[in-house]
């Protein structure tokens, strides 16, 4: 028995030196391919840029932990980011502004968890919804064009630029946020009920945990996070752009899939590595000045090793367990 | 996010020498051959008339949209209905193609992609609806008139610009914008001037892809982390003003403030960031207000049985940073932004040459 | 008969009635533009295209599972056409050329799906970005015009046969395939089997791994079958064509799957819900509606529908034994 | 021709952490009905598994008629005539009965794409079901069926093939007492086909009632293998082989005194269409038992007490309060905690480490005032609780799924141990849990009741009147008999379970 143990975590251990060694691998090559790759500011670049997607797919990790999908929170984020652009031009304080659109943020969020959480609906197909007409929604403020007045002398744009000690600003919101994330989702009350209600719905409510309420507060950050990560982008942009937040759907799924197949849950670190492994090839490739057909090329079949990576189990080399351990998934 | 420009000219070289209109009146100018069948008159304001505009989301798309509504305005143009596509060729398509079943008297399309819609707008023509193209040719389609500018001299131009400033030697990095067959001609002109500059070296370039992840201010904030030092890059040409705005953005925040920018467009926005950024030395100014002003006018008059020409090319303008910061706005102008409106040029002392 | 009767009535009839409620509303406002056979049969063409697109995405949510990769499998079918057309083959033959290489990307989504036990989610997250990648690349992310095409694909889209377009009728004969197969085979007998119960599936000795499979790779034909028409239509390979058919795909199977069966995705439900699209997409424009008007509206309409279909269901079921969080 | 139709030798199968099977024996002689026991991971499910293809076995042969054979999917077993019925039989729930029948051999045509017709295959379950005295409606969607009716079909199914063997994994389980009978009769039908019938139950007054032989399993291993004689088996033989040791008594004590304070009170409780009219009191001191057939109403009841489905009218008293339920989570601040019926989908996080699921449900226990877990002390409740409940696992991080049927239990008990309530209702606390497991969680019961009120809903009668110091039995939701335990007999309970005019009520 001692020793079943021993094997068994083992294996998640094992699948977590699969993941960093090809890592470290993509890392190593970049590194040797372009000199500026491994430099300190590159390496801050790569954390800035990627705080955009990193921050969404936090939130996104949420809501997949209580065994949802939100396909609306892209959306919503293009409807913060408009509002945001809006009342900068209004001339509000740029942090009135920021504040506004994550409440709005949270606001199509609460819309998309009371639909599924509370009315059940079913979670793929009302938030496709709920997200077109975010979408639309996002339009009304400028009809659709960029809005951009007051954005330079608003200070907005130090939302993406300033530096904290050299640390970009994003990069420091990304990490405290996922500090924060990583104290409630895996060290809190709270984040037990998100696992608990994901791993098994009504044994959960049976446990006096208030289903319905977590589900909508999974949808709530998830639209919250994903507003925040639109603030970044319309500050480095320098102007309300309603397509802002369009790109971020399958980085932010992909982010959050690789950590739960690294990680066998969906988890706050992750995600993190998630995000940064598919940014770390891009910005290697942008470096290099590859076309992006190419950086998306590799992207897709890195995500691919990826998660195939995680497949692999120390105890599955010998063939017959894993035949065994595939039929036992199956049989479930 | 995407500010795109658009249109679609035959290469330059061989491009025929169109009838420049511009100074004064532009409607004066229109000596080309008007072959065309005039139909059974029709008063202005009796039209019914559709617009296809191929995007909305950036200056350059609600400045179209601006300009036909002043227009219609003027002539008395009540009963039209402006869509736009949201710069997806499909829908643009599938749009044209309702607008046939709906026959209107008149249709006018700015293209999301030139190719794309081809087919729908030469659908159109067919069914004997007076097509007008704005900003763009529609290749293969039989329009009536077609008003565009050429993007690849201004490639040309923008390029000159910035290797006159470097004194023809430097590095520089070209972002390019392909996804439309019309605004990857800049980036043909802008090569064109090159062969003529040994001494410029190209040592990054990359092209944006609207749908991808990565936003031009990423690859700008890439490109200075590849060359991190004074001297490794001097200047970034672009193939639009919306990169130039992020690249600017990029740099002041790397504080990288001796790399130059040239872009394409034109228009408020982009005077504005340029009387702030002495960097950005030069844009191609596209004559948008004109180029839609006089398909409409060209309608108009086609409708009531009038001639017009069949391709104008309107020139567009350089315009460089001493122009916008040592020319004051007019009196009664809304903003510089308004440089485009026929006859406006001349007040400015601008001179359309593209 | 009284049954019969009622039917029509039911809630899963209900989108047929929005369908002609709608066509209602545009008629009274724009009658020259929808009162007449041309114009019901210009709809119909406008949409067939969409409606091949998403055909056997029907099935991948049948299933339980979903298909991000389609919009991009029928750009690079529509690059790859255009690419092979200009390399100097035949319509016909580059068709059946890129249609081949389009199943090949469901066939990778299936044995990542079934063999590797990938969720279809990030699968075809990653298909869809090889795809795309590769269309982009063919071009480098420009679209390849052709003028070549020939007379074939010329007259599947555009030509009308007694006052039909062809390219409807195409349609129209892939979902009498595709309708007949779900409701006559095993086959469809396993896909809705599989979406309520996959264990039951196997349990009974069924090889449920190869129907899934299967579904992909129908899902990765229909979708390339699609890019091909596409290319015909806009004479062009367009390699961003994806993003056009993402959010529009969706909302046509989720609204289909609002009727006929109740919350499942089916394929005459996919190809109602194709045509309203259509109807949305024509009438919206021909009243000048703006693009953001459309959004707002389809994202009504689908919300509304499976709103309609959820409570019904649950009126059905009834409150009584229901547990306090359901 | 060998004497057996099927025989199984030297089966091998091991999971990643240990070996299910160890060189396990089994032999099935044609046309008999051979019991199947052993306890709570023994390894009998994991038996039929390999037999059915659902698992490979790494080692061992299998022959059938004498015939060496391979079975590597559920097709090859359902080609070499087995047939299984599994414990939860699985359906498609908006298909109709026949179709869930013949699902998977709609036609002979290997083809998938074959056409199939519905009208036919109606007609050959019409066929079928004549060859059986049963009634169900096959036109009906299957999620519209009751369990039996459930049951039929999926036996149905297994029958609609060519089958010899016929595996029935804890049939009756999910049955109740009427019902069971009709099912025993289609097990003597079919024997009388000469069908071969391999039966898993844990309840051994059904073996002596059915069974022809028996085989016993002990870790992986076959311990004994035996001859039945119709209505004499010796239970506490085959308790001792299941368990490798004398069980000394599997009810403990009832209550020396009857119960003091009244905790908990149900006033005339009524959920539409599920029962009326439910009164009891709960005690402090002692155990209150409720026993029904399953579907009589005794699920929702116990739903009803904790909140978890809404009532129709009625009221409930806590500590002498009368108290209106919004939630569960109101319930468990109440002090009241509910063991459900059904353990896999509604009482433990299968997923998750047994710690875990031991302090779910009164996390406030283990937190600090910013609301973060403190693990240390987590885990020493938890490794405490292990020790308390003796529930067996290497470590408190082990998931609580791949724990034996007994154990998962004793976890979902230890869920409620922790929330430290006063009153507990226990239902169904000991389906598909092995005779050592069951005296085990009798023993926590009773203890329990020292402190608490504790009330046990169940539809096994001997459980109810076993551990109850007062009863009451409820027949279509309605309560038909009320009584104290001592004067109460198995049979008296068991006829008001299924009538409604049965003599004699007697006081409380
Ligand atoms: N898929 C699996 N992976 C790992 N261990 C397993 C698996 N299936 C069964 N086991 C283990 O194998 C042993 C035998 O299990 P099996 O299901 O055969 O017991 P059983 O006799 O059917 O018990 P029960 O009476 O509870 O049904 C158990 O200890 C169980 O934990
Ligand atoms: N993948 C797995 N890993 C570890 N243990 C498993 C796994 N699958 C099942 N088990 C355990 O094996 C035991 C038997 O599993 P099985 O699926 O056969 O249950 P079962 O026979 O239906 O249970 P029961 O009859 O006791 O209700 C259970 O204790 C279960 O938790
Ligand atoms: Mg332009
Ligand atoms: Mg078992």
């Amino acid at each position: 028995m001692e020793q079943a143990k021993k094997k068994r975590i083992s294996d998640e251990v094992f699948t977590i030196i699969i993941f960093s060694v090809l890592f470290l691998a993509v890392f190593f090559t970049f590194a040797m391919l372009n000199k500026n790759f491994a430099s300190v500011i590159n390496i801050l670049n790569i954390l800035k840029h990627v705080s955009v997607v990193a921050i969404a797919a936090l939130g996104l990790t949420f809501v997949i932990a209580v065994d949802h999908a939100d396909i609306s929170f892209y959306m919503s984020s293009c409807f913060s980011a408009m509002l945001m652009a809006w009342l900068i031009a209004k001339g509000w304080h740029p942090v009135v502004c920021i504040l506004a659109g994550i409440v709005a943020g949270c606001c199509w969020g609460l819309v998309s968890g009371i639909a599924v959480g509370k009315f059940k609906l079913p979670d793929k197909i009302s938030t496709i919804a709920i997200g077109s007409i975010a979408f639309g929604a996002a339009y009304l403020f400028s009809d659709g064009a960029f809005i951009y007045t007051n954005f330079p002398s608003s200070g907005i744009t130090s939302l993406n630029n300033a530096r904290i000690v050299g640390i970009p600003l994003p990069v420091i919101i990304m990490l405290a946020l996922y500090f924060l994330a990583y104290m409630v989702l895996e060290r809190s009350k709270y984040g037990r009920q998100f696992y608990a209600i994901g791993a098994n719905r009504k044994a959960a409510f049976f446990s006096g945990i208030n289903v319905n309420k977590v589900i909508v507060i999974s949808f709530v950050i998830c639209g919250g996070m994903a507003a925040m990560a639109a603030m970044i982008t319309t500050a480095a942009q320098g102007n309300g752009n309603v397509k802002s937040g369009l790109t971020l759907l399958m980085p932010c799924f992909s982010a959050v899939f690789i950590g739960n197949a690294v990680f066998r849950k969906p988890s706050v670190i992750g995600t993190f590595l998630g995000a940064v492994f598919t940014s770390m090839v891009q910005n290697g490739f942008t470096l290099m000045s590859v076309p992006f057909y190419i950086s998306d090329l590799v992207v897709a079949l890195l995500l691919i090793v990826a998660i195939l990576s995680s497949k692999f189990e120390l105890s599955s080399v010998g063939k017959k367990s894993a035949a065994a351990k595939g039929k036992a998934v199956a049989a479930q | 996010s995407s500010s795109a420009p658009s249109s679609q000219a035959p290469a330059p070289s061989d491009a025929p020498s169109t009838s420049a209109p511009a100074d004064s009146d532009p409607a004066d100018d229109s000596q080309a051959p008007a072959d065309t069948a005039a139909p059974g008159k029709k008063a202005a304001k009796d039209l019914n008339v559709a617009v296809s505009l191929g995007w909305l989301e950036n200056e350059s798309g609600q400045r179209q949209k601006y300009t036909y509504e002043t227009e219609f305005a003027k002539y008395g143009i009540t009963n039209y209905q402006i869509v736009d596509a949201n710069y997806d060729p499909k829908k643009q398509s599938e749009q044209i193609e309702a607008f046939i079943k709906s026959k209107p008297d008149v249709l006018f399309v700015t293209a999301s992609d030139p190719v794309g819609i081809a087919e729908a707008v030469k659908h159109a023509c067919d069914a004997g609806i007076p097509v007008f193209c704005d900003d763009a040719l529609i290749p293969g389609a039989a329009a009536v008139s077609t008003v565009m500018f050429d993007n690849y001299k201004g490639g040309m131009w923008t390029m000159k610009q910035l290797v006159t400033k470097l004194g023809g030697k430097g590095k520089i990095a070209m972002i390019d914008l392909p996804s439309n067959e019309a605004w990857a001609e800049r980036s043909h002109g802008a090569e064109f001037v090159l062969k003529q500059y040994p001494e410029i070296e190209v040592v990054q370039r990359w092209s944006w892809d609207s749908t991808g992840a990565v936003t031009p201010r990423m690859a700008i904030d890439n490109m200075l982390t590849a060359c991190p030092n004074v001297g490794d890059l001097d200047a970034i040409w672009c193939a639009w003003d919306g990169a130039v705005f992020e690249g600017l953005e990029a740099c002041q925040a790397a504080g990288r403030n001796e790399i130059l920018f040239t872009g394409s467009d034109g228009g408020e926005h982009c005077f504005e960031v340029m009387k702030a950024n002495p960097n950005f030395i030069a844009t191609c100014g596209e004559s948008i207000y004109t180029m839609a002003s006089l398909c409409v006018e060209y309608a108009v008059k086609y409708m009531n049985g009038e001639a017009v020409p069949r391709i104008v090319m309107v020139p567009s303008i350089g315009i460089t940073n001493e122009m916008i910061v040592n020319t004051p706005v007019p009196e009664g102008w809304k903003n510089i932004g308004d440089y485009d409106i026929p006859g406006n040029y001349d007040v400015l002392g601008w001179d359309p040459t593209l | 008969m009284n049954k019969k009767k009622l039917f029509f009535l039911r809630p899963e009839f209900a989108l047929v009635w929005i369908v002609i409620l709608v066509y209602a509303i545009f008629s009274v406002m724009r009658p020259e533009a929808f009162l007449s056979w041309e114009n019901l049969m210009e709809i119909l063409r406008q949409s067939s295209s969409t409606a091949v697109l998403v055909l056997g995405v029907t099935w991948v949510i049948s299933i339980g599972e979903i298909d991000n990769a389609f919009p991009d499998i029928a750009a690079c079918a529509s690059m790859l056409t255009a690419l092979f057309i200009r390399g100097g083959m035949s319509f016909g033959v580059a068709a059946l050329a890129a249609i081949a290489l389009g199943v090949a990307f469901g066939a990778l989504t299936s044995l990542l799906v079934i063999k590797f036990k990938f969720p279809s989610l990030i699968a075809t997250i990653a298909v869809s970005g090889i795809a795309k990648a590769i269309a982009c690349w063919i071009g480098k992310g420009i679209p390849i015009p052709v003028t070549t095409a020939g007379t074939l694909v010329y007259n599947i889209v555009w030509y009308k046969f007694l006052g039909i377009p062809v390219l409807f009728l195409l349609a129209l004969a892939l979902y009498a395939i595709c309708f007949v197969v779900q409701e006559k085979t095993k086959f469809g007998q396993y896909v809705y089997a599989i979406g309520e119960n996959p264990q039951a599936v196997r349990e009974t000795g069924v090889k449920s791994g190869r129907i899934m499979a299967m579904v992909f790779i129908v899902a990765a034909l229909f979708a390339a079958i699609g890019g091909v028409l596409m290319m015909g239509i806009m004479q062009s390979g367009q390699p961003k064509m994806g993003s056009s058919f993402f959010l529009d795909g969706f909302t046509v199977v989720f609204l289909g799957a609002v009727v006929f069966k109740m919350g499942k995705a089916n394929v005459a439900g996919t190809l109602i819900g194709a045509i309203l699209l259509g109807i949305l997409t024509y009438g919206l424009t021909v009243v000048g509606a703006s693009y953001f008007m459309s959004q707002i509206i389809k994202g009504t309409l689908l919300i509304l529908g499976v709103s309609v279909v959820t409570i019904s269901k649950n009126k059905q079921r009834g409150k009584v034994g229901v547990l306090t969080y359901e | 021709m060998s004497e057996y139709r099927l025989e199984m030798k030297g089966i091998v199968k091991e999971f990643l952490s240990m070996r299910a099977l160890d060189n396990a024996e089994f032999r099935l002689k044609a046309g008999e009905v051979h019991a199947l026991l052993g306890i709570n991971g023994a390894g009998k499910s994991t038996l039929i598994k390999v037999l059915s293809g659902v698992y490979i076995k790494d080692a061992g042969e299998i022959l059938i008629d004498g015939e060496k054979v391979s079975i590597n999917s559920p097709a090859d077993a359902i080609k070499a005539g087995i047939s299984t019925v599994y414990q939860d039989p699985q359906v498609i729930p908006s298909f109709t009965g026949y179709e869930n029948i013949y699902l998977g051999s709609e036609n002979d045509k290997k083809n998938v794409l074959s056409p199939m017709s519905r009208k036919e295959l109606r007609q050959k379950a019409i066929e079928l079901l004549k060859e059986f005295p049963l009634d169900v409606d096959l036109d009906k969607p299957v999620y519209m069926l009751s369990a039996i009716e459930k049951e039929i079909i999926a036996v149905l199914r297994a029958l609609s093939k060519r089958t010899n063997i016929l595996i029935l994994d804890e049939p009756t389980s999910i049955l109740t007492e009427k019902e069971k009978q009709i099912l025993f009769d289609l097990v003597r039908l079919l024997k009388s086909k000469g069908v071969s019938i391999i039966y898993i139950t844990h309840h051994l007054d059904e073996v002596s009632e059915i069974c022809d032989a028996m085989t016993v399993f002990r870790n992986g291993q076959t311990v004994a293998q035996l001859p039945v004689e119709q209505g004499k088996v010796n239970s506490e033989l085959i308790a001792e082989l299941m368990l490798g040791k004398k069980l000394v008594q599997l009810y403990p004590h009832k209550a020396e005194k009857p119960g003091t304070d009244v905790l908990f009170e149900a006033q005339d409780l009524n959920l539409e269409g599920k029962f009326e009219h439910i009164s009891f009191q709960a005690k402090k001191g002692e155990i209150y038992g409720i026993f029904g057939l399953v579907g009589s109403g005794i699920d929702e009841i116990s739903k009803v007490l904790f909140g978890a489905m809404y009532k129709s009218s009625g009221q409930l008293v806590v500590h002498g309060k009368p108290l209106e339920l919004k939630s569960t989570a109101h319930a468990i601040k109440s002090g009241i905690y509910l063991v459900p019926g059904d353990r896999k989908a509604e009482g433990q996080i299968g997923g998750l480490p047994i710690a875990t699921n031991i302090t779910l449900a009164k996390l406030q226990r283990v937190i600090n005032k910013l609301g973060l877990v403190l693990r240390k002390k987590e885990n020493s409740y938890a490794e405490d609780m292990v020790k308390q409940l003796a529930i067996a696992t290497p470590s408190i991080k082990k998931k609580v799924g791949e724990l034996s049927g007994g154990n998962q239990q004793k976890v979902v008990i230890g869920k409620g141990l922790f929330t430290e309530a006063d009153i507990y209702i226990f239902t169904e606390p000991t389906v598909g849990v092995d005779v050592g497991a069951k005296s085990g969680i009798y023993e926590i019961m009773r203890q329990l009741s020292k402190d608490a009120a504790v009330i046990i809903i169940s539809s096994d009668c001997e459980e109810v009147l076993g551990m109850a110091d007062r009863v009451q039995v409820i027949y279509k939701g309605k309560c038909t008999f009320r009584s104290a335990a001592k004067d109460t007999t198995l049979s008296q309970m068991l006829v008001h379970a299924v009538t409604a005019d049965a003599p004699s009520e007697q006081a409380v």
